[in-house]
């Protein structure tokens, strides 16, 4: 392989000194990822030698800093909106829930266009671990292609549900069999519109497994946590089957477990996400 | 514990993404043909009256079986990352590739996530008024197998791309089986406009023949990925043939060996 | 050579443009007074003709004729297997109409 | 269609026997195509004998005249094609060149015939809703016409080849030839089936 003179071993750094007049490629700054694969003799060539002569504005931090301000603003939805605390009951009957929406047509509206402006904000954030995922020991793009597969539909399920629920509001006084109809086509995309979040999970946890060096891209707990909440996303799935209980859309497991499940994985990637940018960017000015 | 022997194949992501592209095609063929029985799809013709009884029929097969694809059907992603994969193994631009990745990945929540809430929906409170339960049926059999532009330009991409290949990533066979599944998307549109006979959603020509061939040509695509990746060397040039068995094992133990 | 291959297209050409303009003859004979009547004859020689014309195009300009033999005869299998289908569907239909 | 063949000079008119023209994959192409339009064409068949009366009445609206000068019109253009391969292998490619034109524009014509025949049956108030007939008349029409529209990018590929030496592969052109050839014949069943099957 061109450009890779010494092959580095399990766990090792390959740092590669720069030469003179080397030609400085304008690819984003990533660290010297390890190129090291599990019995394998020659190694992929390395994609993040080519670094910039001086720190430059990738843009990174600041997509990594809009997520505390999107947050804010979910949160702030997510309060507004008043029919999740406590969520709305499944069994209400059609009179009721179109009483509900006569009555709380000013906040599901202001509430809900605020999720569909932002909940594909979340896109950004899963490109940047994307970008992550290029430094990892992987041999191919194809767990890169796996998460963007399932990063635009994520959000997008989740946008679908917005759109049913400003629809029930729109004409609150229309037959309540249709109101109903509207609300229940919004619960259900919403709390069961979760494969793509759970295979967007899936995905990670095995990408993480995958990138095995002494000092990965992500620590191995991260692949642990993702399956985790892969797992606690599952029930939301059954939603459909029950009216009661804690399956039912606003039982415990479908929306208590599953939403904080979202709300914690938001965190704690947020948090690794953050240590990974900031140890790329340490690489950087030793290497510079 | 013993350490797996695909851990230490070079090509584990990709037998990984491959065995996930089966594991989804299998689920997906269960849940539709036999757990919810929507397909064969349901009478296009059935009156509100007789959709109340349809749902009332399927009523645990509908929950149990979406319920099943609500967990997995992000699965769906690792055939769509494998064909883009094999797109940036040619030697045609990655804008083929990315297309195609954009395509099908924006096309899962119309192509399916819409049938899977519908028909949840419709069976979840059955009291409903009739002609609201029929509205659901529509929009759940009329999204699945109308949503065909997104598979048209999809599969025309893909075909491009094999034909001006020349890493023989796919034979030229494959490419041009491509167009015919991009035609079953044209001769799916008559299924808007009639509500019975061969045109319908369920008729002989906009659905049995057409599933016929997108049966054929999925059968088709996944035994050519796994021999793409069978016949993967990591370079860049065109990809070798493919050896028989014994050969594939020397030469991989030829790549291992330290 | 060259003059002997174009001239035998054209004659594969004549033949066939004039197949299809016995078509013309075949359909005057299946209408009384303007109007079409059903008739299994015709649909017989239609749809043989129909296929001799296919078998000619592969044969000629498709240029099977000098091709491996196993093209030749998959081609010609191929061709059978159409009228079977075809004749199949039809008097499948006609048995049960 | 596929560039990717070596055999990029033009090979002797003694062709040996054991060469597939067109290449392999284009066969299977073919073959493939013509099983999907049969199986068509026996539902067709099937549900004609069914509802006779119908048929035969939304057939006696058909111009025979018409779909005969159609159908002339499209052996003409494979005629052509042919001319222009057996043109392209003996090196004179002018003539083959002009063999390729002589077909697209042939195939205008027979795109032009067929709009102007749809225009007149729509006119008259035949669509595609109006009647069983004109159901299976439309679809097999304009599935037709729309392999004839990718007929004219294979014939876009096929000039392509013919322009440059440098790019000139008898197995392409060859391969091109075939595809139009299979637009030709999957019309002469069509119409044999549409205009004449009583």
């Amino acid at each position: 392989m061109p450009g890779f003179e010494r092959l580095p071993g399990p766990g090792e750094q390959p740092v590669r000194p720069r030469e003179p007049n080397e030609r400085v490629g304008h690819v984003s700054v990533r660290p010297v990822p390890t190129t090291w694969l599990p019995g394998m003799k020659q190694a992929a060539q390395p994609i993040g030698y080519h670094l910039p002569p001086m720190k430059r504005l990738t843009g990174e931090r600041i997509i990594f800093w809009a997520l505390p301000a999107v947050a804010i603003i979910w949160i702030a939805a997510f309060f507004l909106f008043p029919g999740f605390l406590p969520p709305m009951s499944p069994e209400w009957s059609a009179q009721r829930v179109a009483t509900f929406y006569a009555d709380h047509t000013s906040r599901v509206r202001y509430s809900m266009i605020l999720f569909n402006w932002f909940c594909v904000a979340l896109i950004p954030i899963l490109m940047l671990i994307v970008e992550r995922m290029r430094g990892m020991a992987h041999r191919t793009p194809i767990l890169r292609y796996c998460v963007i597969g399932v990063a635009g539909a994520a959000p997008i399920a989740f946008l679908t549900a917005t759109i049913f629920w400003l629809l029930a509001a729109f004409r609150p006084h229309r037959a309540p069999s249709l109101t109903q109809l509207y609300n229940d086509l919004a619960w259900i995309t919403f709390t069961c519109g979760v494969p793509f979040l759970v295979a967007l999970c899936l995905f990670l946890a095995v990408a993480i497994y995958l990138d095995e060096r002494a000092r990965p891209v992500f620590a191995r707990w991260v692949g642990h946590f993702n399956l985790l909440i892969a797992v606690a996303l599952v029930p939301a799935g059954f939603a459909g089957l029950t009216l009661t209980g804690p399956f039912a859309w606003n039982g415990f497991l479908s929306f208590w477990v599953k939403n904080v499940a979202i709300a914690l994985w938001l965190v704690v990637m947020a948090v690794v996400l953050g240590q990974s940018i900031r140890r790329d960017q340490s690489v950087e000015q030793v290497l510079v | 514990m013993r350490r797996p022997a695909l851990l230490d194949d070079p090509k584990r992501e990709l037998w990984l993404a491959w065995y996930a592209t089966i594991g989804f095609y299998s689920l997906y063929t269960v849940v539709f043909f036999i757990i919810t029985r929507t397909q064969p799809p349901g009478k296009p013709w059935y009156t509100p009256t007789q959709v109340v009884g349809w749902f009332a029929s399927n009523h645990e097969g509908l929950l149990i079986g979406f319920s099943l694809i609500f967990i997995l059907g992000g699965l769906s992603a690792t055939s769509i990352a494998l064909i883009t994969y094999s797109m940036r193994r040619m030697s045609v631009s990655r804008a083929f590739a990315y297309s195609y990745l954009i395509i099908y990945a924006v096309s899962a929540v119309p192509g399916f996530l819409f049938i899977c809430v519908a028909m949840t929906v419709g069976a979840f409170r059955p009291g409903r008024d009739p002609e609201i339960l029929r509205w659901l049926y529509d929009l759940g059999f009329l999204s699945f197998s109308g949503t065909m532009g997104v598979f048209l330009i999809g599969s025309l991409i893909w075909m491009a791309a094999i034909l001006l290949d020349k890493n023989r990533v796919f034979p030229a066979w494959f490419g041009y089986l491509n167009l015919c599944n991009a035609l079953t998307e044209v001769v799916v549109a008559p299924s808007w406009i009639f509500h019975a006979g061969v045109f319908a959603w369920n008729g002989v020509i906009a659905w049995w023949i057409n599933v016929v061939v997108f049966g054929l040509y999925t059968g088709a695509f996944i035994f050519l990925l796994r021999n793409m990746i069978l016949r993967e060397d990591f370079g860049t040039g065109p990809l070798p043939d493919l050896l028989p068995e014994e050969g594939r094992r020397r030469v991989l133990a030829e790549f291992m060996s330290p | 050579m060259e003059d002997g291959s174009n001239r035998r297209l054209f004659v594969v050409w004549l033949i066939l443009v004039a197949i299809s303009l016995v078509y013309l003859w075949i359909d005057h004979s299946a209408t009384h007074q303007g109007i079409p009547t059903a008739s299994t004859v015709v649909t017989v020689v239609a749809i043989c003709f129909a296929l001799i014309k296919v078998r000619i195009i592969m044969r000629e300009f498709m240029e099977v004729r000098g091709a491996p033999p196993v093209l030749r005869r998959l081609t010609d299998y191929w061709v059978l297997l159409m009228a079977v289908a075809l004749f199949g569907a039809y008097f499948a239909g006609r048995a049960v109409a | 269609m596929t560039t990717t063949e070596r055999d990029v000079s033009p090979v002797s008119e003694e062709r040996p026997s054991q060469r597939v023209p067109g290449g392999r994959d284009i066969w299977v192409f073919v073959l493939f195509e013509s099983a999907i339009f049969t199986s068509y064409f026996c539902v067709y068949l099937f549900n004609r004998t069914q509802h006779e009366q119908v048929f035969l009445l939304g057939q006696s609206h058909l111009l025979l005249w018409l779909g005969v000068l159609e159908t002339i019109v499209l052996l003409t253009s494979s005629w052509a094609v042919a001319r222009c391969v057996q043109h392209a292998r003996a090196g004179r490619y002018d003539a083959s060149t002009r063999d390729a034109f002589l077909t697209a524009g042939l195939g205008v014509l027979f795109l032009v015939l067929k709009v102007a025949e749809w225009v007149r049956l729509i006119h008259a108030g035949h669509t595609f809703t109006s009647s069983e007939f004109f159901q299976y008349f439309f679809f097999l029409t304009v599935i037709h016409c729309i392999h004839l529209l990718i007929g004219f990018v294979v014939l876009g590929v096929l000039w392509y080849q013919l322009s440059d030496q440098e790019r000139r592969s008898q197995q392409t052109v060859e391969t091109c030839a075939t595809y139009w050839h299979s637009v030709d014949f999957f019309w002469v069943v069509i119409f044999a089936l549409l205009y004449v099957v009583r």
